[in-house]
């Protein structure tokens, strides 16, 4: 596959992680290009959402090197990778159960107003902020006091994606970021996707639905069985081509 | 005239020995037509429960205070009020620490208790004479730290020093099955062992199983004096107990507090009996049970007559 | 299909919980508030019972000698409750104050100051959580297998320093901490006051509060988002470790000497009062007001039965169906 | 698109497990398997240790001490095995064994036969276990909270009934029990071995035992496909019960008479021995031979450290570190 | 809305549930006929896979009344509605994290050997009619007896939908079934679905796929913020028309 070109927001290369005896994927080379949005596609247990992880630091890969925005193994934990301007959504979502929506979307991005050397939540802020944030992208959640524990399955979805795109990251990393979401929903989001590439954010996004994938990527990369098997332009391919990519009968 | 009351408060309850000391309590309470109430701690280790309790009954009024403390301070603040309302104190079994009784103002009474030293010594100087010079003998302690235990193991070795080899000592809680399980793994590791002392009955008859057990002849010595431990002596089993009467202990402190809330001068020190039972004497013990075998010196009882 | 800026979120008409603070009768009408609050409807219940059948309990002296009680168990079971937010157990507490305490009494003993020997034990006792929570995170083992472990050790090192005798600790200082007291409150009983508030600050104010209670509902989800949830647990331990410092000072103030005994009954309080206060055991749910207001139940239990001279016998029954009692309030807690 | 049924489970080249059994080798470079295997390696590390320093140790007489002195640990580990297993944890378990000593003692004392007593020993602990799980499922209370409640209320069970003294049980039955052997074992050592058998099969070769796992794994989804979960944990705490009552007797054989004090160390190294065998205190895993072994392993220590001649002083330090470091050789447990 | 038919296999009528303040829904009337394919759609919220768990017993409605293949208050418990041939894939898929493939597969419906009057697991049946299962659906795990915690979010997906038809119910029950599928994997699913209908057990299928929707089912149910808002034959709609009826603006 490619050399890592210059233009790329994140690649990696010989990237391997295996646990105990499964090994998840081997020697996979990638790269999403800066402002693009770049789609990873590929069977179920293919390997898409470890790959996703090892480039966010959640996972240390077994082998292989990371490049973000130029600097190489740019950080060990999730922690940098945020720092670093890296948001992710998950497909378990990542939320804590026990918090409340509002706890949930500044998690680790607490506001908080200095008072001499300490620092107190401003949670007035985080609320109002919180309620900004959902309708923008037209949430409907019962109260943002709500513990998320018991929100419907897409009201889970909708946080963690306000989460990730909430906060200027440089690139944002969806992991299924649909599945769970409703037509209209599943509409703003994909809109909201194209916003975000037109504030010239990167976007990564893994997804099942290759309508979806083809209306808004630019490049799309195919894992298949632990490797990376083949990356197309988005706009040179067809669904059907897609499905052949992704079961291996091309 | 109203009947003095009598505000009590004894370590753990769940230790015979408490239980006979409240019995006495409780029974020279009627006869000497005194109104008692029965406190105690949690157990051996709750030196602060026993301080609340203490502090609540310190709320009510009584006449006068009997307190067996867990430690030699964790009553002194608790019997701060009660020396603001000028309450005698009544001191059992173990000792408030004169010292920071002074400092918190009060002097007790009295102290009425037996001296652990001289006890664990008894056992000591009888262990001597059932087993040869040069033996090799074995400690069972209470719950490591315990003050009680710690002064009966150290009479029992200052009594045996230079005359018995003591090759180990354990701590096995108070508690009967773990003081088995150490005896069971003394007598593996020294096999020729002659003697156990225990710290209290209740080991020395866990340690008396793992004698049984093994088959071997090797001497057990206990200290408290409880039935069970009259009984095995009777029945051949255990060698000797050293006799304590929580009982008399009991009775006697009831008897001081009544003399005290009339506001009689009292003895500042009087010792309660101690008794070394064998074979010889444990029929009769067994049947005057709580009570010594015979009479015993009650300065109180004359003063109250 | 809807354009997704025009679309405020309306909550709908069904489904739909009022954003604002729901009003004072449907508060208590819910189920839930109550199971919140079991612990304050426990020790108002406590309290009323107490009061009528022995009045003497409501006597202001009673009252002060009952906050004065229970200060030490609600200083730890501050301690407890950051380390069961974290869905964790310090079984190590009540050593770690019986080494607090004999470290505080052979400093004192050996010449140094008594604010030198407060401070050791206090840096002795957090040094001690510290190192429960870096063997728990760096070992990856078992919360309660360490703490047990570290339960024995400490046991061990206590008994070793002290030589398993008691030091007495005849000190001013502690001596006027212990009895002296500036308004109402004696000063354990201040000293408890602060604890709560910083704790209650600390939980419900700060960064660190909110990643504890991450920490504890979800630690891979919390890791996912960059809390580094090691140096969380870490935390929680030494804050423990420090209570356990705190209650040692206050305990040797109060029994004036330094046992090498530990208090069982302390620890399994200690526990009783958190999760009394509505703090869950699996983690991520905690308060500070929950716990202090169980632990002060918890001691309130015992004055109130020995002012109704309950006998030694019957108290531990009592102190059990009353337990079982006020967790039935937190039943519908979800 | 593919055919749904001619696309056999070819497990895909990466990402593949054998399905067959891993080989040996394979094994034995698994750190899982390592941690899996915790307390075996262990037990295997002390006997070693111990058996060099004093070779006493490894005497077939000293063996079967060690093996008697274990036998009541492992039944209480199994019973603790069991609402573990269920997310719980039962703090009343020695308290049961207390009561169950006393019944025994005074319905023996009482002139009915000693068959009689050790039947309604067990049917008392076993309805305890019993009443445990009722009020944990049907009044929705954390399971710390109650059995702590229990454990204070038995507590004042047994000082009632028993007044606070120990009886004495002078039959020979039970002297036949606790002294006799058959083949190599004591009795009780035989009554260990059926116990963990019986328990190993209930639950790896019985749909409770996958029920009870489920149930201690997830609830919620347990309960959503049909598994009475309020049913299973009263199941897994009256068996917690039962093996208190078969405690009880052991107990009460070994040692000839029924107390009323609760061995509070029993409770400890109950949930330590079910820990460092590799159950999760969060429920939904669990083995009975990883228990036993753990039981075992707690005691062999007490048993190697008494031969050496370590000091009371240092013993409980050396037991701290020892269950430590045996803990850690389950770091990498997933 | 309509009333009880006798054709229906499920039907409820005025049901409500609410949790606390959160009313779920409010009144709904719904009913599955026998040997079809019925969808429910719904925006995120509306209320959806909460009717379903009151359907199949999870939940006790607050108000209303359930027949199930002609009985009334068929079940008051998920055991019940399993035992009367209910199978349901849950939204959350209902797994045990720490059990494995076969134990999942088996939960509740434990293969035994009777011996006297004990019975014990045939672990050695389950495990093969495990496989077989999972071979039917062309599932990929990794192993048989591998914990589903470390699963994919597809795998575990597809354990649950093999579980739910893999014993011969009435009625399935599939809570958004195919979201977190691949196109392979979704196919599959869907051929199920459809020999499912042939071997005429009844389906309750609820999905935001609203082409999905009209290729596998006969009569589509609408929910809208708590109410049932309508329903139509699949074949006399359009996927307009369900935009319409989902978002209200009909
Ligand atoms: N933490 C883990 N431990 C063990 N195995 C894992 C772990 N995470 C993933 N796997 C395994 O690695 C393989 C790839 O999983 P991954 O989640 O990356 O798949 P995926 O492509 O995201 O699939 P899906 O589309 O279903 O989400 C799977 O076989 C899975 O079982
Ligand atoms: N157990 C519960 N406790 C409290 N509220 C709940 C509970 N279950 C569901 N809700 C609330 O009820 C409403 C309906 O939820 P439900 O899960 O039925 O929606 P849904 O239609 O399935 O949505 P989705 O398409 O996102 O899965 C939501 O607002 C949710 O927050
Ligand atoms: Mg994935
Ligand atoms: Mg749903």
């Amino acid at each position: 596959m490619s050399a890592l070109s210059s233009d790329a927001i994140i690649a990696c290369d010989g990237l391997s992680k295996h646990f105990g005896g499964v090994r998840a994927f081997t020697d996979v080379a990638f790269q999403a290009r800066r402002g693009e949005v770049t789609a990873v596609i590929g069977d179920n247990g293919a390997g898409k959402s470890t790959l996703i992880r090892c480039l966010v630091g959640v996972h240390v890969p077994d082998a292989g090197s990371i490049v973000f925005d130029g600097r190489e193994h740019p950080f060990s934990n999730p922690d940098g990778a945020r720092k670093a301007g890296i948001e992710t959504v998950h497909q378990n979502l990542a939320l804590i159960d026990e918090l409340t929506v509002a706890q949930n979307l500044f998690l680790n991005r607490e506001l908080v107003r200095r008072i001499g050397p300490f620092a107190f939540l401003d949670r007035k802020a985080m609320k109002r902020e919180a309620r900004s944030m959902l309708s923008r992208l037209s949430i409907n959640v019962p109260s943002i006091n709500q513990r998320v524990r018991r929100l419907s399955g897409g009201q889970r979805q909708a946080i963690s994606i306000c989460r990730a795109v909430g906060s200027g990251a440089k690139l944002v990393v969806m992991d299924e970021p649909t599945a769970a979401l409703g037509v209209q929903e599943t509409a703003n989001v994909e809109a909201l996707i194209r916003r975000l590439r037109e504030q010239s954010v990167s976007v990564i996004l893994v997804s099942h639905n290759f309508d979806q994938v083809r209306r808004l990527s630019d490049q799309i990369w195919v894992m298949r069985a632990g490797k990376m098997a083949a990356t197309v332009r988005a706009s040179e391919t067809t669904g059907n081509e897609l499905v052949a990519l992704v079961t291996g009968a091309a | 005239e109203d009947a003095a009351k009598v505000a009590a408060i004894v370590k753990g309850l769940d230790n015979p020995f408490f239980q006979t000391m409240q019995k006495g309590i409780e029974e020279q309470g009627k006869a000497s037509g005194v109104n008692v109430s029965v406190q105690a701690a949690a157990n051996m280790g709750d030196a602060t429960g026993q301080a609340d309790r203490l502090t609540a009954m310190a709320m009510q009024e009584f006449d006068c205070y009997l307190v067996n403390p867990i430690s030699v301070s964790n009553l002194v603040q608790a019997l701060v009020p009660v020396a603001q309302k000028k309450k005698p104190i009544v001191n059992i079994d173990s000792t408030i620490d004169a010292e920071q009784a002074k400092a918190a103002g009060f002097a007790v009474s009295t102290y009425i208790g037996t001296d652990n030293v001289a006890a664990g010594a008894l056992a000591g100087e009888e262990m001597l004479k059932l087993v040869p010079k040069g033996s090799k003998v074995a400690l069972v302690a209470g719950i490591v730290g315990d003050v009680g235990s710690n002064a009966r193991i150290k009479g029992f070795k200052q009594a045996v020093e230079g005359k018995l080899e003591v090759v180990v000592m354990v701590s096995a809680d108070w508690d009967r099955e773990k003081a088995l399980t150490a005896a069971t793994d003394i007598l593996a590791a020294h096999p020729d062992l002659a003697g156990f002392f225990a710290a209290n009955d209740i080991m020395a008859l866990g340690v008396e199983r793992a004698v049984q057990t093994s088959g071997k002849d090797v001497k057990v010595i206990g200290l408290d004096g409880i039935v069970d431990a009259l009984k095995s002596i009777a029945a051949g089993e255990l060698t000797a107990t050293v006799a304590q009467y929580p009982y008399v202990v009991g009775a006697m402190g009831v008897e001081a507090c009544a003399l005290a809330a009339k506001g009689k001068e009292l003895p500042a020190n009087v010792p309660a009996p101690v008794l070394l039972i064998n074979k010889a004497n444990a029929d009769a013990s067994l049947k005057n049970f709580p009570r010594p075998g015979g009479d015993y010196p009650d300065p109180f009882r004359e003063m109250l007559k | 299909m809807s354009n997704p800026t025009d679309n405020a979120p309306v909550a709908h008409s069904a489904g739909a919980a009022e954003e604002s603070r729901p009003s004072l009768s449907a508060l208590l009408l819910d189920p839930a508030f109550w199971a919140d609050w079991a612990s304050v409807v426990g020790l108002v219940g406590l309290v009323i019972v107490f009061g009528i059948a022995q009045p003497v309990f409501l006597s202001i002296a009673n009252l002060q000698a009952l906050l004065l009680a229970a200060a030490i168990l609600v200083v730890l079971s501050i301690g407890q409750t950051f380390v069961v937010a974290t869905s964790g157990i310090d079984l190590s507490l009540a050593a770690a104050v019986m080494l607090g305490a004999i470290i505080l009494g052979l400093v004192n003993a050996a010449g140094y100051g008594i604010f030198i020997a407060c401070l050791l034990a206090v840096l002795a006792t957090s040094a001690i959580g510290f190192l429960n929570g870096l063997i728990i995170t760096a070992g990856k083992i078992p919360d309660f297998v360490v703490t047990l472990g570290t339960l024995s050790g400490i046991t061990g090192l206590g008994l070793i320093l002290s030589g398993g005798e008691p030091t007495m600790v005849g000190s001013t200082f502690l001596l006027k901490l212990a009895s002296g007291s500036f308004g109402p409150f004696g000063y354990p009983v201040w000293v408890a006051i602060a604890a709560v508030i910083v704790a209650h600050i600390a939980l419900y104010h700060t960064r660190f509060g909110v990643h504890l209670l991450a920490t504890g509902g979800q630690v891979e989800s919390a890791g996912a988002l960059g809390i580094r949830t090691n140096r969380v647990k870490i935390a929680a331990y030494t804050i423990s470790g420090f209570c356990a410092g705190i209650a040692a000072i206050l305990l040797v103030a109060r029994i004036g000497s330094a046992e090498p005994q530990i208090n069982t009954s302390l620890l399994l309080n200690s526990v009783a009062a958190v999760v009394l206060g509505g703090v869950s055991l699996f983690g991520g749910r905690a308060s500070i007001l929950g716990p202090a207001i169980g632990a002060l139940m918890l001691t309130a239990l015992v004055n109130g039965l020995t002012l109704l001279n309950v006998s030694a016998f019957y108290q531990p029954l009592a102190v059990g169906a009353i337990v079982v009692l006020a967790a039935l309030i937190m039943r519908y807690q979800k």
